[in-house]
């Protein structure tokens, strides 16, 4: 059954997604998998939209990207202002609250 | 035939997926796989029926959202030795485990939700009806989600642009 | 079917491909030429014959092929070579949702003259236009050069902000035609609407009848003027052609994203900005300009008129024929425009090209939104 | 109030002050752009003369009405409702309130004109002429909103609202510490009656509600009174010393709370301290405020409860008693006096002393007709005073003056005329309402030991035609014992002081015929059933004891009054004009009694000793040092600060490392166990 295959795939990228997040110490390739676990979910959520005939998956989906968007444009413009401050964007050498 | 192209389009995420994960050299190259994954990912949704969405995550994710990946790490000009290939840490490992547990549990629980198939309306996942969803049922969500959208707007311009002391 | 598509596709790559590529380098001379009161490229020639320089093209061709090509050193090699591909495959992928003809009935097989004829066609033609941005990326990162950087930085910036703000300037036609299917709107655009007709329905003036005789063909350039100004200028900017070719400014960063590249793969950039060309001049003409129909002669007339004298088959061939031919015209025209336009305006600044977008377009075309929802909104009423 | 006569007019007589203070407010506060000189006057005097006309119309269409249905009201909105509590913002123009606001808008704006001429040569700081003016017209809008008021509440709301403006008048000049000092003693003091105030009214409130006749208007309270009339309390066992003890009327409870309230506000036993001091304000102030009307707000209130009154003799006794005893106490220290606005002023305390007696007799209408008289000739002397202290450059002790008859003839005048009047000589208005206040005190057969009251009441008398005519004296007559450059420079003052002047000379002159006792008028031949006319007038919306008397008992009363006073005018005329040596001589025999009687018997030390000190210490060492400082600050808020800090420093801390992706790790672990309990 198709649904199922997606399902299983999103649990697969959501996971990668996470391995991704926890391991990687570059904030761009973090905020990459993060938008990788986003994706994972709305996959779930089309999925099962289609199971269960509610379009309620799709919107959730659309609602998701846009938080991804306005996610994204944050956290990069939050990656730019540290590589000014800090020539680095390595996770662990941004770990005070202030400078 | 459509169980085939989910099969190859799957696959490609898959691979997308890994190449952005343990392509520890350049970020550049781990975005652009990442595309991969994003395009293979909107093939998917059309085939489970979600026209639009699909459409719009090639359109919003794989047109601008990694474009602006790149282009952050363009403007950065992040050399290589920024991504030199990490120590193992613990944490590393406490990652796998806990990566592990995520999926067992996602395999396990999301595919017990699923349930019957139900018959899907004519129509199901084109811009009408999910336009139609999304203007009366979540009308508010929907307004809700500009606000957020202006927000992170101003939030951007505000910390990406020099401070002129 | 599968032959009905193969016969697409043909149509498709032998006409724009092979036809209008070649000529459209040697239009793109002439024109200048011309403009520059000069003769233009008129040396090639086969046993003394240069046909005005028909055979430049070839020449070209042979030319790219022959040149040695090169990989800088420190280079992404894969991405290097992957990347012409990634900026030409988007402008042909685009024409398979581009009718260019209409919808036939001959014996008891009805059939459509576009390649994939789905629902949500302009929406993918939105999306694969923003999936082009990535030839010029990873063209300008993968050389490992300061100049192709910097191009490539200008090329996925501009072109962005361009996408949004050629949807933006889309959502009034769609409103008006209601539907994103292309098939559908050139179809709509067969008919034709009384110019006064307005006057009655917003002053309440009532014209005189005779006046009901001066009706338009409903383009969309008629019914979203605006719209179309705004459009053209987004689609040729995402085309980073002159006037906006900031990404690639000979004078500032020597060729942008490309400058690396040689032999056939620039070749295949350059092909790619060509091809473009006449795509942009489809999607526009079947968007705007009525797409395969003739103003004022609806397919029914044809069909109808002509049939009732040879047959309904062979009327059905004449409006194919008929069709195709304006269709083509049509890009043609806007084919010529477009040269016209880009050996006469000069390169705009980069930042010149991100306010236009972001100062200029976006207000206006969300202005242009929200005045023709109102304007359908109170017409309905009328009605 | 089904046959409610509505009357819209009455809201502008209240509102029209306040106009005016607002306009000033604005202008000063805000704005910060001072009106000129004739706006402020024309604004300030104009509110005033304005409300007095409507009051006059006001009074016109109320006499056109039957004496039964003789009120008129005017409701703007409910101002507060709560279960069975409701307050309206709502005017009441019976009898009463129409005497009283006649006399507060008519010697209010003639009082306001004197100011013009008084406040002219006031340059000890920017503004003051038109902040004075805005204090002015706020006090009218308050003594209005009191007198009018359809409630308690509302009449709470201008009681608060005089005693802010008394406050903000007496401290006027608050350059000067000292009167900021009276100023604040004035308020705080006029706080414990305000206490008293409130307690009343919630005590009445009370006591209707618990027979579901919970109302605050004065109309629906006299209707619903006979209800609580027979409840009784019973008093603490540490109260039992007290007579009636240990149940008392409820009614009387009430009413000595009320009559607590009244007291602060006009100034008698135990809080009359700080009227002597509120001299310091402006004359034209205390000419207005703490003589004619604000003082009076206690009598007003009396004798408007005096449904309660006429059901608890016990209060009303208390304040037959306590305001004998006032009138005595004041008169007496008023004799030493040297300062011409300090004698005034315990000539204040003594006269309201007399009309809580007549108040406490019963005779509320005599009350009232005293509180007339009172405010124009009253108002007369303290602006003639202050006409004086303008001649003399703010001079006020009498001692430096003196002869002043010859620089200042029109003011000797009409400032002879007031003291003729509070004399007590007829036929001057004085003579009259004094002369029903002794009858009453003389019939207050309903008062224990009422032969004393009249025998304390008939001395009251003879003090203050003493003290009054030796204030006079030592002013006007005699030799001038100022500097000679002083001297120099005394004048007459100007048009916009003696008009006034010569007005409520006119009116003190005139004012006792407005209601003559039945002797009088029957001696003058009136038909008899007219006679009376003011009480008569007052009668419906009075609860007072009327009494049957012969002529010959008021023409007997009004002669030994009349002995009384001449005695004490010809003892004045003796030591200060035939013999001036002897004041002297005597002071010097009785060193001691003159100096306890010049210090006011030392109340005000005591009250200090008693009070002041032991608040001061008490709320500098317990409420403050102990309480504020040390427990609410030191372990309440930085306690709970120190705390949350210790525990963030010692545990939180710890876990927050700094590492996103640790965070990230702790996220998950519970995204797990959440799902795990989910499976599970």
């Amino acid at each position: 059954m198709l649904v199922e295959k997606a399902v299983a795939l999103s649990a697969i990228l959501f996971v990668l997604g996470t391995l991704g997040a926890l391991t990687r110490r570059n904030l761009i390739v973090i905020l990459m998998s993060i938008e990788l676990m986003l994706n994972a979910v709305n996959l779930a959520l089309v999925a099962f939209s289609r199971q269960w005939g509610d379009l309620a998956g799709h919107v959730f989906v659309l609602m998701v990207i846009v938080v991804a968007a306005a996610e994204v444009a944050v956290g990069l413009g939050i990656v730019i202002a540290l590589f000014r401050n800090r020539e680095s964007v390595n996770v662990e050498d941004s770990s005070l609250l202030k400078w | 035939m459509i169980d085939f192209l989910f099969y190859v389009f799957a696959a490609l995420a898959v691979a997308g997926a890994l190449g952005m994960l343990l392509n520890t050299r350049n970020a550049v190259a781990g975005a652009l796989s990442l595309v991969g994954t994003m395009v293979a990912l909107g093939a998917i949704y059309v085939l489970l029926e979600a026209y639009l969405v699909g459409v719009l995550q090639i359109l919003v994710y794989a047109g601008a959202i990694v474009v602006l990946f790149l282009f952050v790490v363009m403007l950065l000009n992040l050399r290589q030795d920024e991504f030199s290939p990490e120590r193992l840490r613990i944490t590393k490992i406490v990652s796998v485990v806990i990566g592990a547990l995520v999926g067992i549990e996602l395999l396990v629980l999301l595919p017990a939700a699923l349930g019957p198939a139900a018959v899907l309306p004519e129509g199901f996942g084109g811009y009408r009806m999910v336009g139609a969803a999304l203007f009366t049922d979540w009308v508010l969500a929907f307004e809700v989600t500009s606000l957020l959208l202006l927000a992170a707007m101003v939030g951007a311009v505000i910390l990406a642009k020099r401070r002129i002391d | 079917m599968i032959l009905g598509v193969i016969i697409k596709l043909l149509f498709i790559v032998l006409v724009v491909a092979g036809l209008f590529l070649p000529l459209i380098t040697w239009v793109e001379r002439k024109q200048s030429a011309v403009m520059q009161d000069r003769i233009g490229a008129n040396r090639a020639d086969v046993f003394g014959l240069r046909l005005i320089g028909l055979l430049h093209p070839a020449a070209d061709v042979l030319k790219l092929l022959s040149k040695e090509d090169v990989v800088p050193a420190g280079a992404n090699r894969v991405l290097h070579q992957l990347a012409p591909a990634m900026a030409l495959v988007p402008a042909i992928v685009t024409l398979a949702v581009i009718p260019f003809g209409g919808t036939y009935t001959l014996g008891d097989t009805t059939f459509s003259l576009v390649v994939a004829d789905i629902d949500w066609g302009m929406l993918f033609v939105l999306a694969v236009g923003s999936l082009a941005t990535y030839g010029a990326v990873m063209a300008g990162w993968s050389s490992n050069s300061n100049w192709g950087l910097l191009g490539s930085m200008r090329a996925s910036a501009q072109m962005i902000s361009y996408e949004v703000t050629m949807g933006l300037s889309l959502v009034g036609l769609f409103m008006c035609f209601g539907t994103l299917k292309l098939t559908e709107m050139a179809a709509l655009q067969d008919q034709t609407f009384r110019l006064f007709g307005f006057l009655q329905h917003v002053f309440g003036i009532v014209v005189p009848g005779f006046l009901d005789w001066v009706r338009l063909p409903m383009w969309g350039l008629f019914l979203q003027p605006l719209g179309f100004i705004l459009f053209l200028t987004c689609i040729m900017a995402e085309n980073k052609r002159p006037p906006f070719d900031a990404p690639e400014g000979e004078s500032e960063i020597i060729a942008g994203y490309h400058m690396e590249y040689s032999g056939m793969r620039f070749g295949l950039f350059y092909t790619a900005e060509f091809l473009e060309v006449p795509v942009i001049g489809a999607i526009v003409a079947s968007l705007f300009l009525g797409g395969w129909t003739i103003p004022w002669l609806s397919t029914g007339d044809i069909v109808g008129g002509v049939g009732s004298v040879f047959g309904h088959g062979f009327a059905t061939g004449v409006a194919i024929v008929l069709h195709v031919t304006s269709f083509l015209l049509k890009v043609v025209i806007m084919i010529w425009f477009q040269m016209a336009l880009r050996w006469t305006l000069p390169r705009f600044r980069y930042d010149q090209v991100m306010d236009l977008c972001w100062k200029m377009i976006l207000p206006i075309s969300i202005a242009n939104v929200f005045v023709t929802g109102a304007l359908i909104l109170f017409l309905e009423r009328e009605a | 109030m089904v046959d409610a006569q509505t009357f819209a007019l009455l809201r502008w007589i209240v509102l029209l002050p306040l106009l005016a203070a607002a306009v000033h407010g604005i202008s000063l506060a805000w704005l910060r752009r001072p009106l000129s000189r004739w706006a402020t006057i024309i604004l300030s005097c104009g509110a005033p003369i304005l409300s007095f006309v409507l009051a006059f119309a006001a009074l016109l269409k109320l006499a056109t009405l039957p004496a039964d249905h003789r009120y008129l009201t005017d409701t703007l909105f409910t101002w507060m409702g709560a279960g069975s509590f409701s307050a309206d913002a709502a005017f009441l123009f019976d009898p009463l309130s129409a005497v009283m606001t006649l006399v507060v808008t008519g010697v209010g704006s003639l009082i306001h004109v004197y100011s013009v001429g008084y406040m002219d040569d006031d340059h000890r700081e920017d503004r003051g002429f038109q902040r004075f003016f805005c204090f002015l017209n706020l006090f009218l809008f308050s003594m209005l909103a009191l007198v009018l008021a359809d409630n308690l509440v509302l009449m709470f709301l201008g009681w608060e609202g005089v005693g802010l403006c008394s406050y903000l008048l007496i401290g006027f000049w608050y350059a000067d510490r000292w009167n900021a000092y009276c100023g604040s003693k004035a308020f705080i003091v006029n706080r414990i009656g305000d206490f008293g105030f409130l307690i009343g009214i919630f005590l009445l409130f009370w006591a209707l509600a618990e027979v579901d006749a919970a109302t605050v208007s004065f109309r629906e309270l006299a209707a619903a009174l006979p209800k609580i009339a027979e409840q009784t309390v019973t008093l603490p066992g540490w109260l039992g010393w007290l007579p009636g003890a240990p149940t008392w009327k409820l009614t009387t409870l009430i009413g000595l709370c009320f009559f607590l309230g009244a007291a602060g506000k006009s100034a008698q036993i135990p809080l009359y301290v700080w009227l002597p001091d509120a001299m310091a304000g402006p004359t034209p102030v205390s000419a207005l405020i703490h003589a004619a009307t604000m003082v009076t707000a206690g009598v007003y209130m009396v004798c408007r409860m005096s449904f309660l009154y006429a059901e608890a003799p016990g209060a009303s006794a208390v304040i037959a008693w306590t305001g004998v005893l006032t009138a005595v106490l004041a008169a007496v220290i008023a004799i030493a006096q040297t300062d011409i606005k300090k004698v005034l002023a315990y000539s204040t305390v003594s006269q309201l002393g007399y009309m809580f007696l007549a108040a406490g007799c019963g005779a509320y209408s005599a009350a009232i007709f005293h509180v007339v008289t009172h405010a124009f000739f009253k108002a007369l002397l303290f602006l003639g005073s202050g006409a004086v202290i303008l001649a003399m450059h703010h001079e006020q002790d009498t001692d430096k003056m003196g002869g002043l008859r010859a620089q200042i003839p029109w003011t000797h005048r009409w400032f002879g005329i007031g003291v003729l009047a509070i004399a007590g000589i007829p036929p001057f208005s004085g003579f009259f309402s004094k002369d029903e206040i002794l009858l009453s005190a003389h019939l207050a057969h309903g008062v224990p030991g009422y032969e004393a009251l009249y025998a304390l009441a008939l001395a009251t008398a003879g003090l203050t035609a003493f003290y009054m005519f030796r204030l006079h004296y030592r002013t006007f007559a005699g030799e001038f014992r100022g500097t000679s450059e002083q001297r120099a420079h005394v004048h007459e003052p100007v048009q916009w002081i003696l008009t006034p002047l010569a007005l409520l000379g006119a009116l003190s002159f005139l004012g006792g015929w407005l209601g003559p006792s039945a002797a009088f008028t029957s001696w003058l031949g009136v038909d008899p059933a007219q006679s009376n006319s003011f009480a008569n007038f007052l009668a419906p919306a009075l609860h007072g004891i009327h009494h049957e008397v012969s002529h010959a008992t008021e023409w007997a009363l009004a002669a030994l009054a009349l002995a009384v006073s001449g005695a004490g005018i010809l003892l004045a005329t003796w030591l200060y004009v035939w013999r001036p040596e002897l004041p002297a001589r005597i002071r010097a025999a009785i060193g001691g009694l003159h100096r306890l009687v010049a210090n006011k018997f030392y109340v005000d030390e005591l009250y200090d000793a008693l009070f002041v000190r032991p608040l001061v210490a008490v709320s500098e060492g317990l409420l403050y040092r102990t309480i504020d400082a040390g427990l609410i600050d030191g372990v309440a808020v930085n306690g709970s600060a120190r705390l949350v800090r210790g525990f963030a420093t010692g545990v939180l801390r710890q876990l927050q490392s700094g590492y996103a992706q640790a965070y990230l790790v702790v996220m998950l672990i519970g995204t797990i166990l959440v799902a795990v309990m989910v499976m599970r």
